[in-house]
């Protein structure tokens, strides 16, 4: 029996293994491709699942030193695997993405070729973001980062025969090697500094000692991680990225790609620099969160394709994960964890549900769709719970999530008396009631309405497929209804790992390393809830439900029929009503539904559209300035 | 943004509605109203006046063979009446009375008729006598243009088959030289 | 259980839908005054309803001009039981001084029946009222039956 | 135990729950209807006429459309009006409320858009061309009041809690008892007119009822329901008016308890009247029906306006 220790390191060479002999057997044998496909994913999931007991509940801190070269005289020579609670949260979500991910992919890819070569890659991307969840060795995040984003810019351009894929996975190469390059130099810079790639080592040697040169690599290595995040200023490469790259691969980029650089940043703010409890830290990441939301979510509102919609969503939604993570107490951590767990299973199913309607009619373009719920009802099911997830529905875990977010929000207003933060939960709430808006939209012209001629022909999605969205559906509804077992079992351990940076560094450096540099813990509050009691909630909602229904079942004799349509589509009693024209397939779609809101906006809109142009340099602009002004904040306030 | 009538809702609030408390208390209409149409079969002529004018062809005449004479019945369908009072200004007889009565509902078309019948002893022909001045006043008053007159030739002439033997022309005859042929 | 109830609400709350089929509009007018301070027909429950799904009375006025007559009846189809067909005015019932004009399809008894009709050439508010009355009683008798 | 469930039983069936709700919330539909008749003049249709309407309706026939997805179009109705129900729950009559001790602003907020969102999927599922841009409407409405709702629950969260977070609307209710009904300090005036304007938009009454424009687009999302289903949908139009007048006097006149359980619901029952006639019926009275741009122009301005000076007075502690 092999100690648990080495789980997190086999799980991450398995998935690599994996892509290699996908290469070797897979690239024509199918039966082999998807056995190794599944297995390695399968087992990666496993093998971290097994670490929720040890690390989770019991609170041990796993080091691993590759080699076992353990650090000599205080310094931290190999590379080091560091599992904590706050990576493993994310490692979790990692491999129940990919897991599900790689079922769907199964019949979702197989009228493409290349299947071997797209699996190697796919494989590849799952074991960096894994590698990058789990390392402790900041040098090995950024090859992580740089596997991973390789690996995604070619999955975004597989389907290049479709012109757009390619100038998508064009953008996303400049912008992620961007990203890449400030990070590789925020590492250099900070090795320069301290001659260590250790990342426990190195908060050790950074907290209270932040020197201009630190402060600057800070703000190159936040930069390169926002834009692996897809915060706004670096967001543009994602809305073509996931519009183009196969559903299967969508999904694992809003699932764990950009989780990825979200994790890099709670690491980074939170563990090494510690930098969360300056205000201007938080404030600069609060503005950031909350321009990301914002924007993210009216981009959205005027999208009239199926995933690039919900691209403009994971966006928005990454602004409620960052803006929450901003707020450096407990309750903001615990909502932004939440948050981006959440949106991992509600935007993985959103994705699935889009790649199902591509699957089926063979697009994703809004105004060419409709009628898709008598087709498949069991996809608009999916899609129903996702999208009340999503915008945040009780009882669905949107709702926890994002009510745990208002909450850290306005307490840390009034708390601190700025009234910035108040602002930001006012634009909170309202993009959350857009994004009920675009859902809306897409409920309207895809599932609902009237069913046009190219969607005539439309199918329920095969078995395979239809697994993955019930499962992520059942976790949606699951983790929104216990929310207070997740927050207790998940959330809390990984947020007080994150705040526990002393436990962090002498896991890795040994015991009393931390207090050797004088470095003790942040008394983090304990999060402090309000009242949201789901369970009670629903029962209220079961025993009034079943009241109505005894009084329609009681009174079904007394009350009129219910009329439903047989056989002959003739039939004019059901024709819908067209004042009295004769019943004609007529749709509205989405893409102009919410014509009267876009009104009032259209100078905002003119302006939104004109700076996302499409121009690669224009980007690069975005993100050279994004990038100065993340830096010189950090210059200017954070000592 | 003003709300100009603010101060009348609230003051209407308090004051009596204007509502007509109208099945319980019968509303009776103005007097010149034109409503359900009522017909005095007893002072009609026959002379077919309403007949010819009446735009929608509301009014529908019947002939009935009786022992010594005939059964004349005018029918007024009211749902098919524009309620013009054509009819009415033509009866010179005013057997034909438009009355502002305005309860016309019903549930079947049937009862939305008006009709009444008259019976008619056969008369002779109508016959001219020397009396005539040839004055055209007959063929003026004729409602079926039924007599010619011709004053220079002085002829004077009668197409039986259109005659209704309403009488008019008797009525107006300066001379007293028209009447009906004895049987 | 609720079986009383429900006949003498239907009774008690019939929602209109007018359909004008070519009609000259002074029935229309007419109809609307119903609703006025004046008349004011809600004392009886009646308000105008936006669709032929919630309507209890269907109030059709003109003279069904051959190109609204489908319309009308395919309307007329789509009015969930029970329900009550009221013709206003003339037109409809006979295509009144329109009669024998190549694309008037008159009398609407031909083709549904018919439940009341109120007369005039345009009925008096009083008159519509009256014959909107007499429909909604009717409607009443219909739940009824429809309990048996 | 089973006391305790026999009056939970009673507090969901009976008392602030679905009986207690339904009759309160036809009654204000119908006084709504009675009092906006005699604003024109008009005698109105007896103050039970919602009654009728209602059971006329369930003694229709309930068609549906080719189009429709059935139990989507079915199931909207119902999910909207036990939502409407536990909200009700949800909300303090004064010191007294089943559940009160766990309702929270928030929640609050996100219980009240379920009713719409029924709306809004039942009239997607019926499949019509009208009640697509009715829910567009329907939605756009939504958007337009919630920024001056979610204004005015924080600045009525900061009054009553001070530095500390408060988001429990017993919470709120009992420091109205401690202190003064919100309503009686001046900072927070401005954010009750705004909440007295948000009320008929959530609603949904004239002239912010662009949703369900009769005249133009045949009654938007309702335009297929009919029957049973309708029913539904009126009693939650109803139910909406209550609740929210409710949520209203539980916000800014909590204040004035006295102390039994009755005594207290009666003089709910005559706040929402009067709240009823001021903010739906009369504003229906006077105004015409408002295009969807001018709507979501009105309260992102004027409403808005008004419930930010309330947070900033209360924000600045004034």
């Amino acid at each position: 029996m092999i100690s648990y220790v080495h789980f997190p390191v086999l799980a991450v060479m398995g998935i690599f293994l994996g892509a290699f002999l996908e290469e070797i057997f897979g690239v024509h044998n199918k039966a082999a491709r998807q056995g190794i496909l599944v297995a390695t994913t399968g087992i990666a999931f496993l093998l971290i699942c097994a670490l929720v007991k040890p690390v989770m509940f019991d609170g041990e801190v796993i080091s691993y030193w590759m080699g076992d070269h353990v650090p000599v005289s205080g310094y931290a020579i190999g590379i080091g695997y560091e599992i904590d609670q706050l990576g493993l949260f994310f490692a979790l979500l990692v491999v129940t993405t990919s897991l599900l991910s790689s079922i769907f992919s199964l019949r979702y890819m197989e009228r493409d070729g290349m299947l071997g070569r797209f699996y190697v890659l796919f494989l590849m991307l799952c074991g960096a973001v894994l590698g990058l969840t789990l390392t402790g060795d900041i040098f090995n995040l950024f090859i992580m980062i740089e596997i991973m984003t390789f690996a995604a810019v070619a999955l975004t351009a597989f389907r290049g025969e479709r012109g757009f894929a390619l100038e998508a996975a064009f953008k996303y190469l400049v912008l992620g090697s961007m990203g890449s390059s400030f990070t590789l130099a925020g590492i250099a810079l900070l090795y320069l500094q301290c001659h260590t790639l250790n990342m426990a080592q190195l908060a050790s040697m950074l907290h209270g000692n932040m020197t201009p040169v630190s402060v600057f690599a800070f703000g190159l290595m936040l930069t390169g991680l926002s834009v692996k995040a897809f915060i706004v200023p670096f967001h543009t490469p994602a809305a073509d990225a996931y519009a183009a790259a196969p559903t299967c691969i969508s999904m694992m980029f809003s699932g764990m790609v950009n989780k990825a650089g979200v994790y890099g940043v709670i690491r980074l703010v939170y563990v090494i620099f510690r930098a969360i409890d300056l205000p201007a830290m938080q404030v600069l990441l609060a503005i950031f969160g909350a321009v990301t939301m914002f924007i993210g979510v009216t981009m959205a509102l005027a999208q009239h394709d199926f995933k690039r919609l919900l691209a403009f969503h994971s966006i928005s939604q990454i602004g409620y994960v960052i803006t929450a993570a901003a707020l450096g107490t407990t309750l903001g951590l615990s909502g932004a964890l939440f948050h981006a767990m959440n949106h991992t299973l509600f935007k993985g199913l959103l994705f699935l549900c889009a790649g199902s309607v591509l699957y089926s009619v063979g697009t994703t373009d809004l105004d060419r769709l409709g009628g898709l719920s008598k087709k498949m009802p069991q996809t608009t099911i999916c899609f129903l719970i996702g999208a009340f997830s999503i915008s945040g529905l009780p009882p669905f875990n949107g709702f926890a999530s994002k009510w745990m977010v208002y909450q850290a929000i306005y307490a840390k207003a009034v708390e601190s008396g700025n009234f910035l933060y108040a602002l930001i939960t006012v634009v909170a709430v309202v993009v959350s009631v857009m994004t009920l808006a675009s859902f809306i939209k897409v409920t309207q012209a895809v599932f609902f309405g009237q069913c046009p001629v190219s969607c005539a022909g439309a199918k329920e999605v095969p078995l395979s497929m239809r697994i993955p969205m019930w499962v992520m559906s059942a976790l949606c509804v699951i983790t929104g209804v216990f929310y207070n077992q997740v927050e207790a079992w998940f959330l809390r351990p990984a947020v007080s790992a994150a705040f526990n940076v002393t436990h962090y560094i002498d896991v890795m450096m040994g015991e009393g390393t931390a207090a050797a540099f004088g470095i003790s813990n942040v008394k983090a509050a304990a999060a402090s809830f309000s009242y949201w009691d789901p369970i009670l909630w629903l029962l209220l909602f079961v025993v009034v439900m079943a009241a109505t229904g005894i009084v329609i079942i009681t009174g079904a004799r007394e009350r009129g029929r219910i009329l439903t349509p047989e056989g002959a589509e003739e039939d004019g009693k059901y024709a819908t009503f067209f004042s009295g024209e004769k019943s004609l397939p007529s749709h509205v779609s989405g893409s102009d539904l919410f014509w009267g809101f876009k009104h009032d906006w259209k100078s905002y809109f003119r302006v939104m559209q004109g700076a996302h142009s499409g121009i690669i340099n224009d980007y690069a602009l975005w993100v050279v300035v994004g990038g100065a002004i993340i830096t010189l904040w950090l210059t200017v306030f954070v000592r | 943004m003003n709300f100009p009538f603010i101060r009348e809702a609230i003051s209407n609030v308090f004051s009596k509605p204007s509502t007509r408390n109208f099945p319980a208390e019968n509303v009776e209409a103005k007097p010149n109203y034109r409503g359900r149409i009522t017909y005095d079969a007893e002072k009609c002529v026959n002379c077919g006046n309403c007949v010819k004018v009446c735009a929608p062809s509301a009014i529908t005449r019947k002939y009935e063979d009786v022992e010594g004479g005939q059964r004349i019945t005018y029918t007024f369908d009211l749902t098919s009446c524009t309620f013009c009072g054509t009819c009415q200004d033509f009866c010179d007889e005013g057997a034909i009375v438009l009355s502002p009565d305005y309860h016309m509902v019903a549930e079947r078309a049937s009862d939305l008729v008006v009709s009444g019948t008259r019976f008619a002893a056969k008369k002779g022909k109508l016959v001219n006598s020397d009396a005539c001045v040839f004055c055209t006043l007959c063929a003026k008053v004729c409602p079926q243009e039924a007599i010619t007159v011709d004053r220079k030739e002085k002829l004077w002439s009668v197409d039986y088959d259109k005659c209704v033997q309403c009488g008019k022309c008797i009525a107006k005859c300066p001379k007293k030289s028209l009447s009906f042929e004895e049987a | 259980m609720f079986k009383k109830m429900i006949a003498k609400s239907t009774a008690k709350s019939p929602w209109i839908y007018h359909i004008n089929t070519g009609s000259c509009n002074g029935c229309d007018i007419e109809l609307v005054a119903v609703l006025t301070p004046r008349y004011d027909a809600e004392r009886f429950g009646f308000k105008l309803a936006g669709t032929p799904r919630h309507a209890d009375i269907v109030v059709v006025s003109g003279p069904i001009t051959s190109q609204s007559k489908e319309r009308l009846l395919r309307t007329l189809e789509q009015v969930p039981e029970p329900k009550c067909v009221v013709t206003i005015g003339s037109c409809p019932q006979s295509g009144n001084v329109f009669k024998g004009s190549y694309s008037v399809e008159a009398p609407l008894e031909q083709y549904v029946h018919v439940d009341v009709a109120i007369a005039g050439c345009t009925p008096k508010p009083e008159a519509v009222i009256e014959g909107l009355y007499k429909a909604a009683e009717i409607l009443g008798k219909k739940r009824e039956a429809m309990n048996q | 135990m089973g006391i305790t469930i026999l009056r939970l039983l009673f507090y969901v069936l009976i008392f602030p729950g679905c009986l207690f709700v339904t009759a309160i919330g036809l009654l204000l539909a119908g006084i709504d209807r009675k009092v906006l008749a005699r604003m024109q003049r008009r005698v109105g249709p007896p103050i039970v006429q919602p009654v009728y309407d209602f059971f006329k309706l369930l003694g229709k026939e309930t068609i549906i459309p080719h189009a429709a997805n059935k139990t989507a179009f079915l199931a909207a109705p119902v999910v909207g009006f036990v939502s409407l129900v536990v909200l009700m729950l949800f909300i303090p009559v004064f010191s007294f409320s089943a559940f009160s001790g766990r309702a929270d602003l928030i929640v609050v907020l996100y219980l009240l858009t379920i009713p719409g969102v029924a709306l809004i999927v039942g009239g997607s599922a019926s499949g019509s061309p009208y009640a697509g841009i009715g829910i567009s409407r329907e939605m756009v409405t939504m958007m337009a009041y919630e920024l001056p709702l979610i204004l005015v629950l924080l600045s009525v969260a900061k009054m009553a809690g001070g530095s500390a977070l408060c988001f429990s609307l017993s919470d709120i209710v009992a420091w109205q008892e401690a202190h003064h009904s919100m309503i009686a300090h001046w900072q927070l005036i401005p954010a009750a007119v705004a909440m007295l304007l948000v009320i008929p938009a959530e609603v949904g009454t004239q002239p912010f009822d662009v949703a369900e424009a009769e005249t133009e687009i045949c009654e938007g999302p309702l335009i297929e329901y009919s029957g049973a289903p309708l029913a539904m949908f009126k009693l939650n139009t109803a139910l909406k008016m209550f609740v929210m007048t409710a949520l209203f006097v539980a916000l800014f006149i909590g204040g004035i308890d006295t102390g039994i359980v009755a005594l207290n619901a009666l003089i709910l029952v005559l706040l929402c009247i009067v709240l009823t006639v001021l903010c739906m019926t009369l504003i229906h009275a006077v105004t015409a029906r408002l295009k969807i741009e001018h709507l979501f122009q009105f309260y992102w301005t004027f409403v808005t306006t008004l419930a930010t000076v309330s947070l900033v007075l209360v924000w600045l502690g004034l």
